[in-house]
């Protein structure tokens, strides 16, 4: 048997397993979901080590000078004290590791936050309002209806998830102020009509996948058949 | 009419019978057959009553006292008040009020005595009298014939010394025992009867050497004390230091009126009680605790705190442990039986009326049915020839029907208002509601079932038949529009463009993206465009081959080797691109081959991102994009950024295009099929699940639809049916 | 190179530290600043009480975004509310599971873990195989998580991270087997599925409310005032700028 | 306090990554790329050290007493298989590509498949799980995404009015997300800046 068609029939079975799950859970879908954690857990290890501790650790301790050589002895000093985390009693001495890990990764989520989507997105709900260079050929009055729009159901939808309340008796829940309330049930109907066009996105996307599996069934039974 | 049924023949003997009609042996083992039998309505109830004397504790002596006196003619005091039996005031109580006083009504509840005696105004009648000072007088009295010892113990500041005390007790005559008795309080009337019986598991304890070591250092002399004593398993009596023990004993239980509190005080404190004490009362701890002999202590204790002057009697009374004052007991009944049989001319006191009139009701307490002769032999059986047994066959004679009293509960009309308004209340609560019906998963499991079956069926006949009915989108939006102008423009310029391919979606998604991006692909391979393909997640760099090999194949000239690098995987996400965007060459150095890029013909003399053409991006995820727009996008001031994004990802995306920071996009099959119209693409392989998608997206609307519509009006009648 | 949006950064960076400090110095514990009431952290907070009596286990899957990419914040609320539970679960028979797609993500479920049965004093309870890796790509996380959802006797999740919206299938399962669940994501798409599926679904922003929705410390009710503040001033940079733009002033 | 060495290391790393990100100009951008690369190496070696977990895991569930989960047997075998072809041949030969292209993309499309059916069953069922106006408002919206988007209206773009509204409806989901967005982002800013200030650390286990 070509190797090509036993791939294929490898893909057809796992396709139809997978499928299996429409009919309910069953043994052979379990089998297939832990075979698959398995088998992507073994690429994603020799993935992680081809490309990024081969390149990034092990290769330049081997190959760099030695005045160089110290930037990367503290990465990997700090991999082999990751290491301890497998022992339920040493697991503490990779806690340095971890904590610069997390460290970065939060100066990241910070900073993405910031200048990403804070500045992004308080220019792009202010852009409408560029009436000099009105786009598209339309006229500015449409164009500054929609900005308004927009920018209310933008307001109003950040005022949605104010926390703040008025503290009733000793409880740590309250009502909002009617000041609050009003923008914020606005604010509700543009977050309700974003879930609803991105549900129907996500219905797309996944119908799409649906209907890319199929037609590959039926590309691989056609010739079968005929 | 209550009968006695003989012990050895079973046959039922009228109550007033001496001897069995049937097999003419004696009823009662008490009765000296030689003796000529009392008259029954004097002699009966008082061996009863002497019985009941008996085996009562020390208080009950007063009682029992009084009716000697009775036969004796000696008067004990000369307050009227004090002698007057307890019980006998608690008759006058009875008729004068309804609601019997909760001293008789119930055994004293250990918890309520330090109400007792903080309250004096609750105080039962017998510490009333005793703190009316008529207790001592007796004492006072009998003065005169009381012996050394008992002299001594005038007051607390005149308090004997041990040794002064313990081998007088060997000396104790009946009469002394007698005015020592009086002195006791009648509390134990009230007390059930088990309370003597614990006394009596005190005295059959086997002295062990074990118990004689640990006890208290016994003095010599007071073994012969034990020795001069009627019954050789008498226990010997605690010694000086364990009386004053005692003393303190009693102190404390008024600050610890709990009943266990004291009896374990008792118990584990051995300097309290020697050890002869010691042992029966831990095998009865683990049993209930007895109020009774509890109760007894306490009020002692209560006794000597309510008033100072009561300390010598409480105190004589308390330096005497429980079965001396048996002992005492069994000295009177052993004297009025003296007096029965070496007396038989004697006249026989007359019984009060009053006291015949309510003896029935002392027969019928359980305790007063049941003589015991602490005197008599065990004839028969295994225990044969020991002495103080309890009479098993004696008590069986001794039954009578319990009285029967009215439970008729007098309430009035407000309390009854009241109940019935509580009632009211808490009926909800008493009603034991239906079990809530457990959530059942089967509707839909069917409903899930049979919509994925509809739907797969739909979907692949389009997909067989596929009839074209679905009409190609004439409306493109004008992201799409922007996104094929800039690929138009870059691949028509005379130098063959550089694109940055951010290849950023997962295998779950391919079905969608590699068929929409292949079409942009190959119009990217049409113009001879050199790709760079990196990417943000694992499986990437394998998708990016397969996805190249997929177009590359449509467009046969198209130098896959030469114009495509696979740089593949980018570790870090957001912070990977940010490397990428500030040192692409030090981000991604090498190819998936090993290569060094950055040295290849194609990316010869690049440097930085901002070197490429255009970016695109082929994404599955708002977040990833989110990053390629925060990391790369200043970084490559005006080269575009062109996305081909999932129909999952386009809504959230949309902000970024209104903001210019992505200058075109296609999305979704709809998108992808709009590109091709544009690119007039003739097999496009969007077009070929055109029908299918078409029809799916169609059917799963007329299925929420008709859901919606469905469950609503469920919940609208659920509504209005609360209403 | 120095730029205005650099700087710009910065200065809302400063302002929030210091909105979070002095908001965090102004608290006091007893009298802890009121929150509107957000429906699906008291539902979890009633879940958590009854998988605590009839001692079943509490799920807790955190997402498989990495440490280093800008989605982690969710990932890193959602440790500090596996922090909370793990505390408020401490007494159950069965310790909760925390479940995650990324290894980094792992390690510090298991610390965050270690450190909460620290803090109440029952270190024995810590188990390094109750916070782990169900798989490392996206999806082998979601199959891997379906398989505690229906191994693990779970009788609640809590599904507080980034992921996509294929999470929808672990909603799914948790409600085809009677559990609770409550979902969080700040991925669009995610929200849009679990709204759907979920029980309890958390729409956005208030993902990062729960630690602080779950008693958690001063600094969680501070960080959150300091987002109401900062979200006014957004609000008046939006309306503002408008209008400025409008003029053609900005 | 508890790991203040961590802590410091945290607070530092951060401060200075941050620092970096926003003030781009040497030393600190330096500083910040070389930060990057550790944690990203570092977030390589903790890939790998949960991996080892998971297999430890199901190990355990292998060889546990009781409730032996055999599953566990399949998915160490796989792991293996994998890594030892992998380790041998390199991720970029085509056994490895096939290993993507011919297993993971059939399991992981074919499971976005069956989530088209689920999120199918869980439309039709939203309003019998809750009601209340916002869920009728995504009902409305869903619905009106999906004809959109099936590219059903598209027969009828001539009509004018049509076009415009359409255009309209497409448009408004953006105020929606955007709010969403921007409200992510001040969660994520405060988040983040708890562990910048120590207030937050998961690594102190």
């Amino acid at each position: 048997m070509a190797p090509d068609l036993l791939w294929t029939l490898i893909a057809f079975f796992l396709t139809i397993l997978v499928l299996s799950y429409v009919l309910g859970d069953n043994a052979l879908f379990r089998f297939i979901m832990m075979v698959f954690v398995g088998i992507s857990a073994g690429y994603a290890a020799v993935l992680i080590y081809y490309q990024v501790l081969l390149p990034r650790l092990i290769i330049p301790l081997m190959t760099v000078p030695a005045p160089g050589k110290a930037v990367f002895i503290i990465p990997a000093v700090l991999g082999i004290l990751l290491l301890f985390k497998l022992s339920p009693r040493l697991s503490a001495l990779g806690n340095p590791s971890m904590a610069l890990l997390t460290g970065v990764g939060a100066a990241v989520a910070v900073g993405g936050a910031v200048t990403g989507t804070l500045f992004g997105q308080i220019s792009g709900a202010i852009s409408p309002f560029d009436l000099a260079g009105v786009q598209g050929g339309g006229s500015w009055i449409t164009q500054l209806l929609g900005g308004i729009v927009l920018l209310g159901g933008t307001v109003c939808s950040l005022a949605y998830f104010h926390f703040g309340a008025r503290k009733k008796d000793d409880e740590n829940t309250g009502s909002q102020p009617v000041l609050i309330q009003i923008p914020a049930r606005i604010g509700q109907v543009f977050i309700a009509i974003t879930l609803g066009a991105l549900f129907a996105g996500v219905l797309s996307a996944a119908l799409a996948a649906l209907i890319e599996r199929l037609a590959f069934l039926i590309n691989v039974i056609k010739p079968l058949i005929s | 009419m209550s009968e006695i049924i003989c012990p050895f023949c079973g046959a039922e003997n009228p109550i007033e019978a001496v001897a069995c009609f049937n097999c003419k042996k004696q009823l009662y083992d008490d009765v000296d057959p030689d003796a000529s039998p009392p008259p029954r309505d004097e002699m009966e109830w008082l061996k009863d009553f002497r019985g009941f004397a008996d085996d009562r504790s020390a208080g009950t002596i007063k009682a029992t006292e009084a009716d000697q006196s009775s036969e004796t003619g000696e008067t004990t005091t000369g307050d009227e008040e004090s002698d007057v039996p307890e019980w006998l005031a608690r008759i006058r109580a009875l008729k004068e009020d309804e609601t019997p006083a909760p001293a008789e009504e119930e055994p004293v509840e250990p918890e309520e005595l330090p109400a007792y005696l903080g309250n004096e105004a609750e105080l039962p009648d017998w510490i009333k009298e005793i703190k009316q000072g008529d207790v001592p007088q007796p004492l006072e009295e009998a003065g005169g014939d009381m012996p050394e010892w008992l002299k001594n113990m005038a007051g607390p500041d005149e308090l004997p010394a041990a040794e002064d005390i313990t081998p007088d007790l060997s000396m104790i005559s009946p009469e002394s025992g007698a005015e020592g008795g009086i002195q006791l309080p009648d509390i134990p009337y009230d007390l059930p009867g088990e309370e003597p019986a614990e006394v009596d598991l005190g005295q059959f304890t086997p002295l062990t050497d074990d118990t004689v070591d640990e006890a208290v250092d016994i003095p010599d002399d007071l073994f012969e004390a034990i020795a001069s004593q009627p019954e050789p398993e008498q226990p010997p009596e605690p010694t000086s230091a364990e009386s004053q023990d005692d003393l303190d004993w009693l102190d404390t239980d008024i600050t610890q009126p709990e009943p266990t509190e004291i009896k374990e005080e008792q118990l584990t404190d051995s300097g309290d009680l020697p050890e002869w004490m010691f042992e029966p009362a831990e095998t009865e701890a683990d049993t209930v605790p007895e109020p009774g002999e509890l109760d007894f202590t306490t009020l002692d204790a209560s006794l000597a705190a309510i008033d100072g002057e009561n300390m010598p009697a409480a105190q004589s009374e308390a330096a005497l442990p429980d079965w001396l004052l048996e002992d005492e007991a069994e000295n009177f009944a052993n004297q009025a039986e003296f007096q029965s049989e070496g007396a038989p001319n004697l006249e026989v006191g007359e019984m009060p009326g009053w006291l015949h009139a309510m003896r029935p009701l002392e027969a019928a307490a359980p305790e007063l049915a049941s003589p015991m002769d602490e005197n008599r032999v065990e004839p028969t059986g295994p225990l044969a020839g020991y002495q103080g047994l309890l009479p098993g066959e004696g008590v069986v004679t001794q039954y009578s029907r319990p009285p029967v009293y009215s439970a008729r509960m007098q309430v009035t009309d407000k309390q009854r208002i009241y109940a019935t308004l509580f009632e009211t209340l808490i009926v909800d609560e008493t009603r034991v509601g239906a079990p809530p019906a457990e959530k059942s998963t089967t509707p839909q499991l069917v409903l899930r079932m049979s919509v994925g079956l509809v739907l797969i069926g739909v979907i692949l006949m389009a997909l067989i038949f596929n009839p074209g009915l679905a009409a190609s989108p004439t409306l493109v939006p004008p992201e799409s529009v922007v996104f094929y102008d800039t690929l138009q423009n870059l691949t028509a310029a005379a130098t063959p463009p550089r694109v940055l391919v951010g290849l950023d979606y997962e295998p779950s998604l391919s079905g969608e993206l590699s068929t929409i991006a292949a079409s942009v692909v190959e119009d990217w391979m049409a113009g001879n465009s050199g790709l760079a393909f990196v990417s943000l997640n694992l499986s990437g760099p394998a998708l990016a081959d397969d996805l190249v090999n997929k177009a590359g194949a449509r467009v046969p000239a198209y130098l896959a080797a030469e114009r495509v690098i696979n740089l593949g995987y980018l570790p870090g996400g957001a912070t990977a691109l940010a490397a990428l965007a500030a040192d692409p060459t030090r981000a991604a150095p090498a190819s998936v081959d090993g290569i060094q890029a950055w040295n290849s013909l194609l990316l010869q003399g690049m440097v930085a991102v901002s070197d490429f053409d255009a970016i695109v991006l082929l994404t599955d995820n708002t977040e990833n994009t989110r990053a390629w727009i925060e990391q790369v996008k200043p970084a490559v001031g005006s080269t575009p950024l062109l996305v081909v994004s999932s129909a999952q990802a386009a809504p959230a995306l949309q902000p970024y295009v209104q903001s210019g920071q992505i200058s075109g996009m296609i999305s979704g099959f709809t998108g992808g099929a709009a590109y091709e119209q544009l690119t007039q693409a003739q097999n496009g392989s969007i077009r070929s699940y055109w029908d299918a998608y078409q029809a799916g997206m169609l059917l799963i609307a007329a299925f929420m639809l008709l859901g919606s519509l469905g469950f609503g009006i469920m919940n609208i009648f659920r509504r209005t049916k609360k209403a | 190179m120095i730029t205005l949006d650099g700087v710009l950064g910065l200065g809302v960076v400063f302002l929030a530290i210091g909105l979070i400090v002095i908001l965090h110095m102004l608290g006091r514990d007893r009298d802890k600043p009121a929150f509107r009431k957000i429906a699906a952290f008291d539902a979890l907070k009633n879940s958590i009480g009854l998988a605590v009596e009839n001692g079943s286990r509490i799920h807790i899957t955190l997402g498989k975004s990495s440490l280093t990419q800008s989605t982690n914040a969710s990932a890193l609320a959602g440790l500090s509310t596996l922090d909370r539970i793990a505390q408020i679960s401490s007494i159950s028979d069965k310790p909760p599971i925390a479940t995650s797609g990324d290894g980094g993500l792992t390690l510090l479920s298991q610390d965050t873990l270690r450190s909460a049965y620290r803090s109440v004093h029952a270190p024995e309870l810590y188990d390094p195989g109750r916070g782990r890796l169900a798989g490392i790509t996206p999806m082998s996380y979601i199959a891997g998580t379906l398989h505690v959802t229906t191994h693990e006797e779970v009788s609640a999740h809590v599904m507080i991270g980034n992921f996509g919206p294929e999470i929808a299938l672990v909603a799914e399962a948790a409600d085809l087997a009677g559990a609770f669940s409550l979902a969080a994501s700040d991925s669009l798409p995610a929200q849009a599925a679990l709204y759907a599926v979920a029980d309890n679904p958390v729409i956005g922003e208030e993902l990062f409310a729960a630690p602080a929705y779950l008693g958690g410390s001063r600094s969680h009710s501070a960080s959150l005032q300091a987002q109401d503040i900062l979200r006014w001033g957004v609000i008046v940079v939006l309306v503002g700028g408008a209008l400025l733009k409008a003029m053609g002033i900005l | 306090m508890r790991a203040p060495l961590s802590t410091a290391i945290a607070i530092a790393a951060g401060g200075l990554t941050l620092i970096g990100l926003l003030i781009p100009a040497d030393p600190l951008l330096s500083i910040r790329i070389r930060l990057v690369e550790w944690a990203v190496a570092l977030a390589g070696v903790a890939g790998l050290v949960a991996i080892l977990h998971l297999l430890s895991v199901h190990w355990r569930k292998l060889t546990a007493r009781r409730n032996k989960n055999f599953n566990s047997a399949f998915l160490l075998i796989a792991f293996i298989i994998t890594f030892i072809t992998g380790i041998l041949l390199k991720p970029s030969h085509p056994t490895m590509q096939k290993i993507v292209t011919h297993i993971q993309v059939p399991i992981e499309a074919s499971l976005m498949g069956v989530l088209a059916i689920s999120l199918t069953v869980a439309a039709i069922r939203l309003f019998q799980r809750r009601g209340g106006w916002m869920s009728v408002l995504f009902a409305i919206s869903a619905l009106v995404f999906l004809v959109i988007g099936s590219g059903f209206l598209s027969a009828s773009a001539n009509i004018p009015v049509l076009k415009d509204v359409l255009a309209a409806v497409i448009a408004l989901p953006i105020a929606g997300a955007r709010g969403i967005l921007l409200g992510v982002a001040l969660g994520s800013l405060t988040t983040g800046l708890r562990v910048l200030l120590g207030s937050d650390r998961p690594y102190s286990g």
